[in-house]
């Protein structure tokens, strides 16, 4: 099977489709093949793994005085389209069980070292997540299983294979259970194969399982529509946009798609003077209601009765039947007002597994006339296929011993089932056991086969996130370890001789003829679409399914039984996949700021109330003890606690971390929520435990920093919450000229309009730029590397403040500070706008520091790279591979920053010198651009009047961060603007 | 003139000129002291202590102090400052009142000059062990190279520190070592030992003292100490702008010059007071550092207090009249209140408030409450630099970056590493060399202590 | 630059072999005369590596039929500089380029008489048209082969002679330091010279020698000028690039397009060497070791001679194909070198200071065509070339990120 | 073999006037000796030294080379360009101002040096050690030239002076 890649991002959309004519995947880079002495004394800096493309490895050094001797050495065969030093980008698919993405892969001599968003994709439109960005990482994990394992001794795939099939036949000879345990499947080649391998031994059953479920949803509209699905979410349609528990901008079911849908519909660029108004109602500070107009916090047990009210007061106005409930506890009045102002082009969607609760939010949004228009029925969203009964069912079954045999796919129940214990003890009277997670992770090391999967960018695979959405998933290196794709092993144990890519292509063919899709030439077809990555094709239009009335329901919220206990997934490593991922433990929370761990988020009444402090430490219901975060915004009556930590066997950074809040989730109405639970506290005297939070002062002390304005105000005055620019453009004087610039000035412009704070672009930057992690010690001591970092500040009231992101990387200032401190020259300006460091020329005096206002400057207080102290992917060979050949990895005492990614800026000058022609606006985009799913950073040359930088520099709402200080800097920011009335 | 009928004897206890150079030299030819091998004994452990915290930082990182993304600079910029500080007493003794022709310098400035020595020996290994690449320090050189070649960023406080402290060591070495030169012959030609007489044979470079070589003696000296009076005011102007130079809130100020430069030279008779006193109770110098001299120091240091106070004044004034919230806030909020509030008033307290006691002729007089006095001002000018590097760092511009600093206990261990350094020069000072200047101390010897009036021919 | 360097070193040797050379080039052209189809014969063994005369297609074409095929014009062109004529873009040389899968024939130094003699040799089928076989066996080749072996040799000790340069400075070094060492103790302790002028002469002249002789091995650290390693593979460059006259960018094809010039897979030497067997110098000694490589799937390790500090990102498709700058500006005359040795010391000064002298494709590239003051300045005559320098390349981040 | 008469004398004031009364009966005094320096005696021996002037050519000369170096490293060898100023700017005062007291410092050192002839370990012989202690020694030069009543005229000034000592020497004069 041959792969589609081009060289540049350019003609992949230009779409010249070029078909390679090579069968096997391309010979790329397996640890295997080298030998120990080559991979211990190889260099670690920019060039540290050329492996077998341009591979250069010191080997020996002569003597102290004398250059290592170096050697290349060149490919035997060198494929046309490998050329060393040049990046290749291969359209992939990322799925993990629960997010969704479309992406480019950018590999370098065949490694993959980046993630990018794929432009082409129709829903993701080139925006990524943070997980996605970090997932690269993951592929060299050192926790990934090498080889398969037999009952915990390391074996090879004949007697796996072997093994596994005399149990197969011989249970489905005598007739027994077996359960094959997914996560959520959406490739429809996968889901076809698992058919055939359930009608090869029909003793198997197929259970779905997530560990945050969807099944409210979709059993609600089931009751109501006759349709079990997850209607697709138009928020680019919705003018308001209603949310109850519901963290649609950060981990709800598409957030990256719903990023981009939500932030289309606030940009104020160019004139346009509408924008959508969000409500959130929560029970802790979610990103997304860090974002929203109104937010009012809530505890959980009053969702049904606030959702309740609200439909009783829009059917009221339209005339539906009204149910007589208790007032609500928050004013709904202005939200009914919006809402039926805005029939047809609102949207109500709740986070909560609770049929009765998602059955309200139906009915509201049916009053409202919004199937149809921001909810589509038709083309339903495939994620969050989970089956809370049928788990529920297997535990039991398991338990008394029915199941004989378990094979799991993608999922760790034994780790994030809310009722883990009792899955676990099942777990042990099943026979068969057999994992295939590509880790020894929980589930795995109880299971006494592990036939290790490949990681994803190491697999085909097809994904249909969206009804009529396609996505390839294609391999951009060969397995590196003895591993086998999942598919393949089921091809294997159902005695067919193919692999899967044939499969599926065939899958495809067939698919494409049996739905009668128009797409000419198969195989052209085929292989545009890999190139594509991703393949909408045109459903009928078919009609909204009716809306059957139910009597509507709701639960009675809990009075004064003490803290309801809100769980969620961290925007960084979520539901505990990621937990072994140290770009991802190290990445702030957006909300709280704090990383490597989870904690428990109070509201600051109780904590005065119960004399609680930062780092605290409480012990929650006897079961764990955790450290305590006073959270404003945390709605009174709640805490909060995030899910995903307490791994036992995530690998060398993620085990241990935190603590395990799945057996905290709530069982209700017969399906497990995270939120509800009610749990009691007790705090543990005299003890604490550190929290390594990377900003400890929350208030912006009246300055103007993060600016915002309301949208009637910014409509009345476009300057209005930006009144402080004029001032200082009017007053700031200087006895030196300002620098001209000829041809290129480089500058970047950030909207805080759109900006969500989810922090993708933090580990965008940590991926492009070789950012080092450096633990939970130092970050704690305040010395946290990532380039660009995201402030956060709260204002307005304590228990519900108005939170503000604000990305901050160098400013690159015409009059930069730090630059005129430096006594060696290290820093200083280049003719395009560059604020320049030359890192070999730093001797570390850290005055430059000191001196940037903005604080954005990075010091290497440690060796960070092959050191045991920081033993994270720069201390692994395996780790390193991750890195980003183009940028150098920075010795221990020289400062770093953001350079804008001048290695892009170079790279695609270089491309148009070599096409002989002018850059184009757009050309370069930095790393932390491209994959927005905001669309928030705009980079380019603000020379160039057309460029869109320079249009939105030149905005009304345009300011500079401390401008007062006169830095000039090249980055600028515009105002946020809050939809709300005054 | 010095008019003794006004001013009291300088030199007490009718010395003859052989009187003098016996008892300045009695420590030379008599045998070490126990308290000098106890307390030399204790520099070098404090030393010792200090090289491990030097070997700790180079091997492992900076990252082994308590500095963090936002606090770049803490206890080494802070020790350096003070260092330097403590260094200016020996220059102003030596040039300042040259110029104003105070005789009562001549028993003191010898001390003193050592004490700049070893103070800038302590403060200079402070900036080349922050450094993060100590192994690349010599970049900061502008030396010819093969890198275009390169040069190096003349805009730079930190090039301007590195050229004004060598300078600064440079200039009062010499003026410290020729001072001494007459000093060695003295001891040459009296001594006894042969092997000391081979030594400081060597050291006093041929010295014969004839009228030609006192006539370009006393012009060179005259030169050299012109030259380095603006070297004081400049030295610590210079340090100063590495903090007034930057934008950071609380050092971009243009009273830092002027406030550094007093500052220093209080800190230094504050450490000159101190010594002196150990020095005349040790060897017995009360002729030569009379109550006469402390008194002196004490009235200076009473006046300087003052001109702090009113710095400190000043700079609150000026934080509020600039109308720069960043500047107010620090001052208000973090220095006046707040986090860093002990530092503060421990520094007003030492600096200001406390040597206002030397108002009470009584307190002067009482040579231990001196002494006591003059150790808080070394604490008080220490604080005033923890004041004025960390709060002013800690909580700048953007809250979203402010953080807390305190040292760890390698940067502790250097801080007592360097004090031991001092201690241990200062020892060797007393123990090897002519601790008063002795053919100064000759020279006004006549004119001090008889109680007619001198008229001076020239 | 470094031939030339050798010439003047090895005068004396060099021109008497020089000499001896050109009088036998004389005395064999005097002969040649009357052998023209002996010589042709001689001639031809070059082509026979690669052609047969009706034995069908070797790595190159049948040449049998060749007279009528193209005119004898082109012919000769073309067997004198193939490679040139392609890159011109000559129709009929690139569809025989192409229809051989693109395998280049080197070029041959050869008089147009030369290759008129060969095609008539070939016109002949192969046969001596009538003349006497010659004994003649002193060819020009072996002269001017042995001549150049001595260059060869010089290269080769141009770098040894710096080994030596570098031990004989390390042993001044130390006669400096025990020379100032014996007048210091002199001066202070033993005074057996009473002029102490002369130990102050010494002193500060051994001063000075040793810290003349510090700097420069302290900034030659870490640098690697006149490093000429052996390789796996006896490779010469002189053969190929210089003889032959491959295009350098034949074989390091990735230099045009990528930062890195690229060492040729070992499948592109089989291009050739499935049909070059045999060596002049080394017979199939060393080209072996390519078909073992093949066999043994095991690339050849080559010893990487130009090495850049990490610290550096050098492009060179940016230099040759953007820059148009010859392989030869930073690499040396790899042409004439037999083994390859890094001529310049690849130091920043030597890189910056091209940088300011090597005017960029200001007009040609539409690239620059932005710079609108530049070319303000080039219309008013402020300037009269741009330079890297003038569009910023003399910056830190063009080459340090 | 030189030979000098010394008048050693026990303090500085007799000294003084001794040197005048000499001087007034023509005797030429060649050299004084003293502990420490004596200011009325080098208008009377009419001693100076050109020592400021050296100074003043160190510091003038020190000032405009490190103008011109500072302005050649910046402006024409590399200029790079640091925070929005000139290549060309105020701080070079600074680095001028400490630089020149750098150079005429440490010059008029090295030149006092030479000037003195003085050198680490030189070797010197005093006509009377005691005047590094607590002696002041006149001395009359060229006795080996004088005649027995001259010699003997001198030593009397001396005596009648209130010289406490006087002998003769033949120690190298160091003028």
């Amino acid at each position: 099977m041959e792969k589609i890649y081009w060289q540049s991002l350019e003609k992949h959309t230009e779409q010249q489709a070029s078909v390679l004519e090579n069968k096997k995947p391309l010979p790329e880079f397996s640890i295997e093949g080298l030998d120990e002495s080559e991979i211990k004394g190889k260099s670690t800096r920019r060039d540290f793994l050329k492996m077998l493309g341009f591979s250069v490895s010191a080997v020996a050094l002569v003597s102290s005085c004398q250059m290592p001797v170096r050697k290349a050495i060149p490919l035997l065969n060198q494929p046309e389209e490998l050329i060393p030093g040049i990046a290749n980008y291969f359209a992939s698919t990322f799925f993990d069980g629960t997010d969704y993405c479309s992406i480019l892969v950018k590999t370098r001599e065949n490694r993959p070292i980046k993630i990018e968003g794929n432009e082409m994709s129709p829903i993701t439109k080139g925006g990524t997540s943070a997980r996605v960005q970090a997932s690269v990482l993951n592929l060299y994990d050192d926790a990934r299983l090498k080889h398969p394992f037999l009952k915990g001794i390391e074996t090879n795939w004949e007697t796996i294979d072997k093994d596994v099939f005399t149990q197969l036949n011989a249970l489905r000879d005598e007739g027994k259970r077996i359960v094959l345990l997914t996560s959520t499947i959406i490739s429809p080649s996968t889901k076809t194969l698992i058919g055939e391998f359930t009608s090869l031994y029909p003793n198997v059953e197929w259970v779905m399982y997530d560990p945050v479920s969807m099944s409210a949803i979709r059993k609600a509209n089931e009751l109501h529509f006759a349709k079990a699905v997850i209607p697709n979410f138009r928020f680019d349609k919705a003018k308001i946009v209603v949310g109850f528990n519901a963290d649609y901008l950060g981990n709800w079911l598409l957030p990256v798609a719903f990023t981009k849908q939500y932030s289309s519909n606030r940009k104020l660029n160019g004139g346009k003077k509408t924008m959508s108004r969000s409500y959130q109602f929560e029970g802790y500070l979610s990103l997304t209601g860090s974002n929203t107009d109104y937010r009012y916090g809530i505890k959980p047990s009053d969702e049904g009765l606030i959702l309740m009210n609200l439909y009783n007061e829009i059917a009221r106005v339209v005339g539906a039947t009204t149910y007589s409930v208790p007032a609500s506890p928050v004013d709904l009045g202005k939200v009914t007002l919006d809402l039926l102002e805005n029939k047809g082009a609102s949207l109500v969607v709740s986070g909560t597994n609770d049929v009765n609760i998602q059955m309200t939010v139906n009915a509201i949004n049916h009053l409202l006339e919004n199937y149809g228009t921001t909810i589509d029925l038709n083309t339903p969203i495939n994620l969050k296929q989970g089956n809370d009964e049928a788990m529920a069912k297997l535990t039991k079954d398991m338990n008394s011993g029915e199941i004989a045999g378990l094979l799991a796919y993608n999922v760790n129940p034994a780790y994030d089932y809310f009722n883990a214990n009792e899955f676990n003890q099942g777990l042990n009277k099943v026979g068969f056991k057999l994992s295939f997670s590509d880790t020894m992770d929980e589930t795995a090391a109880l299971c006494d086969l592990v036939c290790p999967n490949h990681n994803y960018l190491e697999s085909w695979g097809d994904a249909e996130p969206i009804r009529g959405l396609l996505s390839i998933m294609q391999p951009t290196i060969l397995p590196i370890f003895n591993t086998r794709q999942f598919e393949d092993s089921l091809l294997i144990w159902m005695g067919q001789n193919q692999d899967f890519s044939t499969y599926m292509e065939k899958n495809w063919q067939k698919e494409i003829q049996s739905n009668n899709i128009e797409v000419g030439n198969f195989t052209q077809f085929w292989n545009q679409t890999k190139q594509d990555g991703v393949f909408q094709y045109q459903l009928n239009e078919e009609p909204q399914p009716d809306f059957v009335e139910q009597k509507l329901t709701f639960d009675l919220p809990k009075q004064n039984a003490g803290l309801e206990v809100v769980l969620y997934e961290k925007i960084s490593i979520g539901n505990g996949k990621y937990t072994n991922n140290p770009w991802l433990l190290e990445m702030p929370d957006p909300i709280t700021t704090a990383t490597w761990d989870n904690y428990l988020c109070v509201s600051i009444d109780y904590a005065k109330q119960n004399d609680l402090h930062l780092e605290d430490v409480v012990s929650i219901n006897g079961l764990f003890e955790i450290p305590v975060l006073v959270q404003p915004g945390q709605p009174d009556g709640t805490a909060s606690i995030a899910v995903g930590f307490g791994r036992t066997d995530a690998g060398k950074a993620g085990t241990g971390v935190g603590q395990n809040a799945y057996p905290l989730m709530n069982l209700q109405n017969g399906l497990p929520q995270l939120a509800g639970s009610v749990i009691s506290i007790e705090k543990i005297n005299g003890k604490t435990f550190p929290l390594a939070l990377t900003q400890t002062h929350h208030d912006m002390e009246g300055r103007p920093i993060a600016r915002e304005t309301t949208l009637p105000e910014y409509l009345k005055n476009p300057y209005a919450g930006n009144e402080q620019h004029l001032f200082d453009e009017e007053h700031n004087v200087s006895l030196y000229s300002k620098v001209q610039y000829d041809g290129l000035h480089w500058g970047m412009s950030i909207d805080l309009n759109s900006c969500t704070g989810c922090s993708n672009c933090v580990i965008a930057c940590q991926s492009e730029n070789n950012v080092a992690v450096i633990g939970k010690e130092q970050v704690k001591n305040r010395r946290i590397m990532h380039w660009m970092r995201i402030d956060r500040y709260y204002s307005r009231e304590e228990s519900n403040p108005g939170v503000y992101h604000m990305p901050v990387m160098c400013q690159h200032c015409d009059n930069a500070p730090c630059e005129n401190v430096c006594p060696v020259a290290a820093t200083n300006h280049s003719s395009e706008g560059l604020n320049q460091m030359a890192y070999n020329r730093c001797i570390g005096t850290r005055y430059c520091i000191n001196n940037c206002p903005y604080k954005v400057r990075r010091f290497n207080w440690f060796e960070y790279t092959n050191n045991n102290k920081f033993d994270y992917n720069m201390n692994s060979d395996l780790g390193k591979m991750v890195l980003n050949p183009d940028v150098i990895v920075r010795q221990r005492g020289v400062v770093e920053k953001c350079s804008l990614c001048v290695q892009r800026i170079q790279e695609k000058k270089l491309e148009a010198k070599m096409e002989n022609r002018e850059l184009r606006d757009g050309d370069i985009k930095t790393a932390c651009q491209q994959s927005c799913p905001a669309d928030a950073i705009q980079f380019g040359n603000l020379i160039d009047t057309e460029s869109k930088v320079y249009k939105q520099v030149k905005e009304e709402r345009m300011y500079h961060l401390l401008e007062q200080l006169h830095t000039l800097p090249s980055t600028s920011y515009l105002t946020r603007v809050r939809n709300t009335e005054a | 003139m010095y008019n003794t009928r006004v001013r009291g004897i300088l030199i007490k206890g009718n010395k003859t000129y052989s009187d003098v150079s016996r008892d300045v030299l009695r420590p030379l030819d008599e045998p070490t002291p126990i308290w000098w091998w106890v307390t030399a004994g204790l520099a070098i452990i404090a030393m010792a202590w200090g090289s491990w915290a030097f070997y700790n930082t180079i091997s492992t990182g900076i990252g082994i102090w308590g500095l963090n993304n936002n606090v770049g600079w803490g206890f080494e910029i802070i020790n350096f400052v003070w260092w330097i500080g403590i260094g200016h007493a020996g220059t102003a003794f030596s040039i300042f009142l040259l110029i104003l022709r105070q005789k009562w310098r001549t028993s003191i400035n010898r001390a003193a000059e050592a004490m700049t020595i070893f103070a800038v020996m302590a403060a200079g290994l402070f900036p080349l062990l922050h450094m993060g690449r100590i192994w690349d320090g010599f970049f900061i050189f502008p030396y010819w190279n093969t890198r275009g070649p390169l040069w190096d960023n003349f805009n730079s406080p930190l090039f301007w520190d590195v050229v004004a402290i060598s300078t600064y060591f440079m200039a009062s070495a010499l003026f410290w070592y020729m001072g001494m030169i007459p000093d060695f012959a003295t001891i040459r030609e009296s001594t006894a030992s042969k092997i000391k007489k081979k030594i400081y044979g060597a050291m006093s470079f041929g010295w014969i003292g004839n009228a030609k070589s006192w006539l370009r003696f006393e012009t060179a000296a005259l030169l050299l100490g012109g030259m380095a009076a603006p070297l004081v005011v400049s030295v610590h102007s210079i340090v100063s702008m590495d903090f007034s130079v930057s934008v950071v809130p609380g050092w971009h100020t243009t009273i830092f010059p002027p406030y550094f430069v007093i500052g220093a030279i209080f800190s230094g008779f504050g450490m000159v007071l101190t010594l002196m006193i150990i020095l005349r109770k040790l060897y017995s110098f009360k002729d030569y550092v009379t109550d006469g001299h402390l008194d002196a120091i004490t009235r200076i240091l009473t006046f300087i207090s003052l001109i702090m106070a009113t710095a400190y004044m000043t700079e609150l004034f000026t934080a509020w009249y600039s109308g720069s919230e960043y500047e107010l806030f620090t001052f208000l909020n973090n220095r006046v209140t707040g986090e860093y509030t002990f530092a503060y008033w421990t520094m007003i307290t030492c600096n200001a408030i406390i040597p206002q006691l030397f108002w009470f002729k009584k307190i002067r007089k009482n040579i231990t409450i001196v002494f006591i006095i003059s150790i808080f001002i070394n604490i008080g000018m220490w604080f005033e630099r923890y004041v004025i590097v960390v709060t002013s760092l800690s909580k700048d511009f953007l809250p979203a970056t402010w953080a807390s600093y305190s040292p760890t206990i390698i940067e502790v261990a250097a801080f007592v590493g360097t004090i031991g350094l001092f201690v241990f020069g200062v020892l060797a000072f007393f123990r090897w060399l002519p601790t008063i200047a002795i053919s100064e101390v000759k020279g006004v010897l006549k004119e001090t202590t008889t109680l007619k009036s001198f008229t001076d021919e020239n | 630059m470094i031939i030339n360097g050798i010439a003047a070193k090895y005068s004396l040797k060099f021109k008497v072999l020089l000499t001896l050379g050109i009088f036998f080039l004389v005395l064999l052209t005097s002969f040649s005369a009357s052998s023209q189809t002996a010589e042709d014969e001689k001639n031809f063994q070059l082509c026979k590596a690669c052609h047969t005369i009706g034995g069908g297609k070797l790595v190159g074409p049948d040449l049998k039929g060749v007279n009528d095929r193209h005119p004898e014009s082109w012919t000769i062109k073309f067997i004198q500089n193939s490679q040139e004529m392609i890159q011109a873009g000559d129709e009929m040389a690139v569809k025989l380029f192409k229809e051989n899968n693109n395998i280049p024939m080197p070029s041959h130094n050869l008089t147009d008489d030369q290759v008129r003699g060969i095609l008539a040799y070939i016109k002949n089928d192969g046969q001596i048209a009538g003349g006497v076989a010659q004994v003649a066996d002193t060819t020009s080749t072996e002269i001017t082969g042995a001549t150049a072996s001595e260059v060869e040799a010089g290269a080769k000790l141009l770098a040894e002679k710096k080994g030596e340069e570098r031990r004989n400075m390390q042993s001044t070094f130390i006669i400096m330091l025990v020379l100032m060492l014996i007048s210091i103790i002199d001066l202070v302790i033993t005074k057996l010279v009473k002029a102490r002028w002369i130990h102050i002469v010494i002193i500060l002249v051994a001063v000075a020698v040793m810290g003349e002789l510090t700097f420069v091995e302290a900034t030659a650290l870490g640098r690697q000028q006149y490093y000429q390693p052996d390789q796996p593979i006896a490779f010469s460059h002189k053969i190929h690039a210089g003889q032959n006259r491959i295009d350098c960018k034949y074989c390091h094809f990735t230099a045009t397009e990528s930062m890195h010039a690229g060492i040729p897979p070992v499948a592109l030497c089989m291009n050739c060497h499935t049909s070059v067997k045999s060596g002049k110098k080394t017979g199939t000694v060393e080209i072996e070791k390519i078909y073992a490589a093949i066999d043994n799937n095991k690339p050849i390790e080559w010893i990487k001679v130009g090495n850049l500090a990490d610290h550096v990102y050098f492009n060179h498709a940016q230099h040759v194909k953007v820059g148009k700058i010859d392989c030869q500006q930073c690499h040396g005359e790899v042409q004439k070198m037999d083994q390859v040795i890094q001529v310049g010391d690849f130091s920043m000064g030597w890189c910056i200071d091209c940088h300011r002298n090597q005017a960029v494709q200001f007009a040609e590239n539409k690239f620059y065509d932005q710079y609108t003051k530049l070319h303000k300045d080039l219309k008013e005559g402020v300037l009269t070339t741009v330079t890297v320098k003038d569009i910023g390349g003399d910056e830190c981040q063009k080459c340090h990120y | 073999m030189k030979t000098s008469i010394l008048g050693i004398y026990e303090d500085e004031d007799v000294l003084m006037h001794a040197i005048d009364k000499l001087q007034a009966s023509n005797i030429k005094v060649a050299d004084v000796y003293s502990p420490f320096p004596l200011h009325g005696i080098w208008s009377r021996l009419k001693l100076n030294t050109k020592l400021p002037y050296a100074t003043f050519i160190y510091g003038a000369v020190g000032a405009v080379v490190i103008f011109i170096m500072l302005y050649w490293m910046s402006v024409v060898s590399y200029p790079l360009k640091f925070g929005g100023k000139p290549l060309n700017t105020l701080s070079f005062i600074i680095i001028m101002f400490v630089g020149t007291i750098f150079i005429g410092t440490l010059f008029t050192f090295l030149t006092y040096l030479f000037r003195e002839k003085m050198y680490p370990g030189k070797q010197v012989v005093l006509p009377d050690p005691r005047s590094v202690e607590d002696k002041f020694v006149i001395v009359i030069a060229n006795a080996d030239e004088m005649n027995e009543q001259e010699s003997k005229h001198v030593m009397k000034m001396l005596k009648e002076t209130g010289a406490t000592e006087i002998k003769e020497s033949t120690v190298n004069l160091h003028v």
